[in-house]
């Protein structure tokens, strides 16, 4: 009896989810299909880097890489399936189970790719640690550029039609309830005591190695599964897509959304996806908005949209839904301005 | 409960934002250099043409070449009264040099902004994302620039929508492969490929497996990523292995520097490529430095055809610069659809496929174009070579 | 034999730039302890506005006074732009931690290399920002018809002679500076504490803009000399360059200046021998692999002093 | 033999470049003992006190915890064994909540994974809620469940002195270990800190370790004083018989006087 409660529980973000999307993806009509899908890897992307960059404290510059990675694990996992069918089931059906199974796959190659960055750059500190990801992102690009295997500069093209917005739905919830369940979990809050002290963290018996290269694992999983979407919804995976540019504008939208909390970084994505499309008339201003809008935000309001806080902790939203639990969480907000970096010869003895 | 009151807001905000789509809304962005500008316009009664290109990104210098070709062309049209009675009208999207951003322009043009037909990208990867968009909405595509096989066929099937106004790499590669071995009678030959390009690789592959068909050796293989400005690691060590010839299928700017670098390491051997080449900062950044090499190419601004020689000069009068390959190719992709349109009975996307599947012997500034059953352009490959920093056109070889 | 010592005269080539660039990493690095990300594009600045200052009025003859008048000009621009970042940028996030920072450069970088790949707003008496395609550097120097020397087969481009020559001057002169003026001194001092050194009078923010000078106006001489014998150049590529100068500056211990120096010239020769001999097409990956090892082996830089933290 | 000793330390010496900064460093504690480690400035106290806690490798000698070496382990490692600390210079997580620092110093000891976590199976829910009761009773210990809520950094001084020592208890230590806890405290304070520190030894019957600067108040409360001066030992024993040693006169004596400036400029354990 209290498994399936706790099975349920532990589900029920996706069985409320999986109707509302079915309906989504019947309705949407194809040009706002393709934004949506963009919104939504774009939320998977800020929203895992958020548990390394927001939670944790480490600054990494390498998300493209791991997209990357889950992408081209995906793709080859696709094409060499995409004429084998299960017995006993349709072809549509046959096709989504293997798609699943590629996902799966995108992930868990991601999770490795991001333990085998994560264990030797992690040891590094904050800076140095943006400069190493950086570029193990562009060794890893480099790799499938020589790589036959892969289609070298071509990339991979002809991927079957696989990402819906169901599967890129259930990829955000699946993002999000990530998040928000770190966040809320004692594993969360050493991750929020590394980034916060990491000295006090580690004399506090938090394994600040393990649980950085954790948390950079789970993030990395989660940018393979976006890569893995994104190539299945243009059919096609080339390096390109993955450069350190791709890197960046995560961080931006991490950064405006506010390290640290994760309805900034899904406010902060869907907001920026969408406005570039509305905007394509300014588009070759784009880069140059993002990098002032970098500035202007550090020197404005580092802290980002939210700051730590979430949406709900917010004043306006604590005045629309009172209640006495919520206003005790609300005083918990706190600016992230000083992510407390202890490189910096602070402490004397 | 927090958690899920907070997505429920999230998740109408997001809807409210994409309800609230915004008209179109045209003209160029105020910014933009002197252009034929009157043809950006979307008039009411005009034929909406789509354009993806880089105008921004490491690749922009192709994207940009490639839009303004297609501006000067539809500004050509218009003057002459346009297609069917109506204007022309271009709307041009950027995709920073990103297979998915070209994806998403695409789609935008086609489904969003009902364009007739669809022009780009310059990239192969670049016009793969967009081949799938394009037979995906039913909107006839044509790539300007896109040498790769692939582009136009997909699993072994011709792409339906899918077109191209360039010849393929495999042509491309083995002209010069045919070239270097038996007009040049050269045995050993060493590549230089941008790793970073597809093209580049693309065209590196087939003149390697051309050539080596042909009975010569390669005898080193060597790679570089666009944006490098040294090259002198790879041709010391091309350079140990002798080869006779060099084949850099890339880009001019680099292909110029590796020139010059391979005659300041006192390389004398001559130095290959492909439609990369075309440009006329080849020769003024050269210096004489690829004197004795060879390029093949779509056509020659030398020609001393009319047609030809009309454009480099309008081009010039412009944007104060000598067209490269891409905006001509990009000049010769806008005028076959152009005249597909006016044979098309109505300018639906089937009857626009049909008329554009049916192009025969277009006089275009790259050569009379023809697009055979696979889609792609049947046209005669020139090769060119250089002399006194110069180049002189030597030989067409045809399909 | 000769194949081996011609990759160590590129290797030395190359190096030589890493190694102008890195100064500026490294004097920033001490005594702001920021990754200055935009350093790479002050850089790629600095060969613009050589450009610039070549074609305008149509350009001239080359020549020793031209080459000199050119030099001296980008450094001088890329000088003002270091201050302007430096005082607009970066100053007022001096009090905050170290990341906000580092997303600022990120920010300034990013802008540097977009803003110059716009589409030019006007086009006399330069067209300006010169737009993403690539820009061709005039030619400072003519070396007439043998562009090189030789030795027993290994063949040394004269204009990577001379401006290997240019750099170590310019290095010696900034050996000299930080280690034998009042300035440099005071620069040692703000960099071993900054607070303590405020304290003594030392008006520190005065020193930081003049670091930020200083190592701009050594990365407008090393786009200059680089563009001279690679002059092709554009908005984007610096980028690379400047990640490269900055491996260099940490593989010499980052904060110290011969170190620097010889970082950036054991960088270049690493590469070099390492595509050489192996697979050129993996070049870029080895800057970061070198950087990679560099840090899990001895952080402190080859020779870097290692510091405990204190707790 | 009976059980291991909580803590121990033999001949452990500390060397940064050359400079000797703990020299055959020796300490024993015993189960439920309050011992003070004293001396003046840059004595090494907190030099003794990293080297305890796995923050330095001692370059010689050894330290073992519960009769385990513990040299090559890391710090949370030898957290996990029983010794927790606090900072002089308070370390805490700032921008969390009091509760918040305590259940993290609880995380020490929890069973549940991120797969746990992640999938909110039933011993993540039976571990968290075990938690958040004992970081509960810790800040009611400490007399801070009023600040339950507060962001740390918001909390006075002295509280957030505190909050430090409750974080550490919730690591469930054999040992704890006080670096300069008074520092920045007003007399009244500080004697009822101390008094405290008598407390929580007596509640939790753990051996605790502190470092003071101030010989006069650590008389009062330890059982047995070990007094540093240049890294080297030069006294230890019952406070009565320290404070009578010649040696230790002779290197506070030096110090007196600035011990009464460094109160008067407002400590320097307040600092940023």
């Amino acid at each position: 009896m209290t498994r399936a409660r706790a099975l349920l529980r532990s589900f029920l973000p996706f069985l409320v989810g999986l109707p509302i999307l079915v309906v989504l993806e019947a309705v949407t009509p194809p040009d706002f299909s393709l934004i949506l899908v963009s919104v939504g890897v774009n939320v998977i992307l800020a929203v895992s880097l958020n548990v390394v960059n927001g939670f944790t404290g480490q600054f990494s510059l390498g998300h493209a890489g791991f997209m990357a990675v889950g992408a081209y694990t995906a793709a080859k996992l696709t094409t060499a399936l995409a004429g084998v069918e299960l017995p006993f089931l349709p072809q549509v059906l046959s096709d989504q189970i293997f798609f699943a199974l590629a996902l799966s796959a995108a992930m868990a190659a991601a999770a490795l790719a991001g333990v085998l960055v994560g264990m030797p750059s992690l040891r590094l500190r904050g800076d140095y640690l943006a400069i190493v990801t950086l570029g193990f992102g562009e060794i890893i690009r480099s790799v499938i550029e020589n790589l036959k295997a892969l289609g070298q500069a071509t990339g991979l093209s002809g991927l079957p039609a696989r990402t819906n917005l169901v599967w890129v739905g259930i990829s955000v919830i699946a993002t999000v309830v990530m998040a928000y369940r770190l966040a809320t979990s004692t594993q969360g809050r050493a991750l929020f005591a590394i980034r916060e002290d990491e000295i006090a963290a580690e004399a506090m018996g938090v394994d600040t190695t393990g649980y950085k290269v954790r948390a950079f694992v789970i993030s990395a999983a989660y940018a393979g599964l976006a890569g893995a979407l994104i190539s299945h919804a243009i059919l096609l995976a080339t390096p390109r897509m993955f450069t350190f540019v791709r890197s960046i504008e995560v961080v931006v939208m991490v950064v405006l959304g506010g390290l640290g909390s994760i309805t900034g970084s899904v406010v902060a994505a869907a907001l920026l996806t969408v406005a570039l499309e509305l905007l394509r008339e300014f588009q070759a201003y784009r880069m140059v908005v993002y990098a002032l809008l970098l500035i202007a935000l550090m020197l404005l309001r580092p802290q980002g949209i939210f700051g730590t806080r979430e949406l709900w902790n917010l004043a306006l939203f604590r005045r629309l839904f009172r209640s006495p639990r919520l206003a005790a969480a609300a005083t918990s907000g706190a600016s992230p301005t000083e992510i407390r970096d202890d490189s910096t010869t602070g402490g004397a003895v | 409960m927090r958690f899920a009151s907070a997505m429920a807001v999230a998740a109408l905000a997001l809807a409210a934002a994409g309800c609230e789509r915004k008209p179109a809304a045209p003209g160029p962005s105020p910014a933009r250099a002197p252009t034929p500008s009157a043809t950006a316009e979307a008039a009411g009664d005009s034929i909406l043409i789509g354009h993806v290109a880089s105008l921004t990104g490491d690749q922009a210098t192709y994207g940009v070449s490639s839009d303004n070709g297609i501006k000067l062309a539809i500004a050509e049209l218009n003057a002459k009264g346009g297609v069917k009675g109506r204007r022309l009208a271009l709307r041009t999207y950027d995709d920073e040099g990103i297979p998915e951003k070209a994806a998403a322009a695409a789609t935008r043009l086609a489904v969003h902004d009902q364009v007739a037909v669809l022009l780009g990208e310059v990239a192969s990867s670049r016009s793969l994302a967009m081949a799938a968009i394009a037979d995906g909405t039913g909107v006839p595509m044509i790539s300007t620039a896109s040498t790769h096989p692939r582009v136009t066929r997909d699993r072994g099937r011709t792409r339906p929508y899918v077109f191209r106004v360039c010849f393929v790499d495999p042509f491309q590669g083995a002209v010069m492969a045919k070239f270097a071995r038996e007009h040049l009678r050269l045995a050993k030959v060493a590549v230089l490929r941008d790793v970073g390009n597809d093209y580049s690789v693309g065209l590196a592959d087939f003149f390697v497996a051309r050539f080596e068909e042909l009975g010569g050796t390669i005898v080193s293989d060597q790679g570089f990523k666009a944006g490098d400005r040294d090259f002198q690691v790879q041709l010391t060590a091309i350079a140990s292995t002798r080869p006779q010839m060099i084949y850099v299928p890339a880009y001019y700017a680099d292909v110029a520097l590796i020139g010059r670098q391979a005659r300041e390491l006192g390389i004398g051997v001559p130095l290959a490529g492909g439609d990369g080449w075309d440009s006329d900062r080849l020769f003024e950044i050269a210096r004489g430095a690829l004197d004795g090499s060879y390029f093949t190419d779509h056509y020659t601004h030398e020609n001393p055809a009319p047609l030809v020689q009309r454009f480099v000069q309008r081009y010039r009068e412009a944007y104060g610069a000598v067209p490269d390959a891409a905006a001509a190719l990009g000049y010769d992709a806008a005028r076959v659809a152009a005249d597909a349109m006016s044979r098309a009975p109505d300018l639906s996307g089937p009857a626009l496929r049909e008329a554009i599947g049916k192009t025969k012997d277009f006089p275009g500034v790259t050569g009379r174009i023809s697009l055979d059953a696979s889609h792609d352009a049947v046209k005669p490959a020139v090769v060119i070579g250089i002399e006194r920093n110069v180049g002189r056109y030597l030989t067409t070889v045809e399909p | 034999m000769t194949e081996f010592f011609q990759h160590l005269v590129n290797g030395v080539s190359v190096g030589t730039i890493y190694a102008l660039i890195a100064l500026g990493y490294t004097m920033v690095y001490g005594v702001l302890k920021l990754i200055n990300f935009a350093h790479g594009d002050v850089y790629m600045v600095g060969a613009f506005s050589g450009y610039y200052l070549g074609t305008v009025g149509g350009g001239g003859q080359p020549s020793f006074i031209r080459a000199a008048y050119i030099t001296l000009g980008a450094m001088i621009v890329c000088g003002l732009l270091g201050y302007v970042i430096e005082r607009f940028a970066y100053r007022p996030l001096r009090d905050q931690a170290r990341l906000t920072s580092l997303i600022t450069a990120i920010g300034v970088s990013f802008l540097l290399e977009y803003g110059f790949q716009l589409t030019p707003w006007f086009r006399e008496p330069v067209p300006f920002p010169p737009g993403p395609s690539p820009r061709f550097f005039p030619t400072l120097l003519d070396f007439g018809p043998a562009p090189s020397l030789e030795f027993l087969g290994v063949t040394v481009p004269k204009i990577d002679a001379l401006g290997l020559v240019l750099a170590l001057a310019l290095m010696l002169l900034l050996q000299h500076i930080v280690y034998r003026t009042r300035f440099g001194t005071a620069m040692r001092a703000v960099s071993f504490d900054p607070q303590v050194a405020g304290l003594m009078g030392i008006p520190v923010n005065r020193i930081i803009s003049m670091t930020f000078v200083l190592g701009s106006a050594l990365a407008a001489a090393a786009g200059i000399i680089n563009a001279s014998s690679r002059p092709k150049i554009e908005p984007l590529f610096g980028l690379m360059s400047g990640l490269k100068a900055f491996v260099a500056a940490v593989l010499g211990g980052i904060g110290n200046v011969p170190g620097a120096m010889a970082g950036g010239l054991l960088l270049g020769v690493t590469e070099e021998y390492v595509a050489g001999y192996t697979s050129s097409s993996y070049r870029d990956a080895i800057a970061f692999a070198v950087l990679i090892l560099v840090l899990l082996l001895r952080p402190e830089g080859l020779f870097g002093r290692a510091t405990v933290e204190k707790v | 033999m009976s059980a291991p000793l909580p803590l121990e330390a033999k001949d452990v010496t500390m060397r940064f470049g050359g400079l000797k900064a703990l020299s055959t460093f020796n300490l024993v504690m015993q189960p439920g003992e309050l011992v003070g480690l004293i001396g003046p400035n840059g004595a090494g106290k907190t030099t003794a006190f990293n080297a305890l806690t796995g923050v330095y490798t001692p370059t010689e000698g050894e330290v073992r915890v519960s009769g385990i070496r513990v040299n090559a382990e890391r710090p949370h490692d030898i957290c996990v064994r029983g010794v927790a600390r606090t900072f002089q210079n308070i370390r805490l997580f700032r921008q969390l909540t009091a509760l918040d620092n305590v259940r993290i110093a609880c995380h020490a000891g929890a069973k549940s994974g991120f797969f746990d976590a992640l999938f909110l199976t039933a011993h993540h829910r039976s571990e968290e809620a075990r938690i958040l009761a004992r970081a509960e009773e810790y800040l009611e210990v400490m007399g801070l469940s009023h600040r339950r809520d507060e962001i740390s950094r918001n909390l006075p001084y002295g509280e957030q002195r505190r909050l430090e020592i409750a974080r550490a208890l919730a690591t469930g230590p054999k040992v704890l270990c006080l670096d300069e806890p008074a520092a920045g405290m007003n007399a009244a304070e500080k004697i009822e800190l101390m008094q405290l520190i008598r407390g929580i030894r007596d509640r939790f019957g753990i051996a605790i370790l502190v470092i003071e600067h101030d010989m006069r108040l650590v008389m009062g409360v330890s059982e047995r004083l070990l007094v540093l001066d240049h890294g080297v030992t030069i006294a230890q024993g019952k406070p009565d018989a320290v404070r009578k040693d010649p040696k230790v006169i002779e290197a506070y004596l030096g110090d007196a006087y600035l011990e009464e400036k460094r109160i008067a400029l407002g400590s320097e354990g307040a600092e940023r």
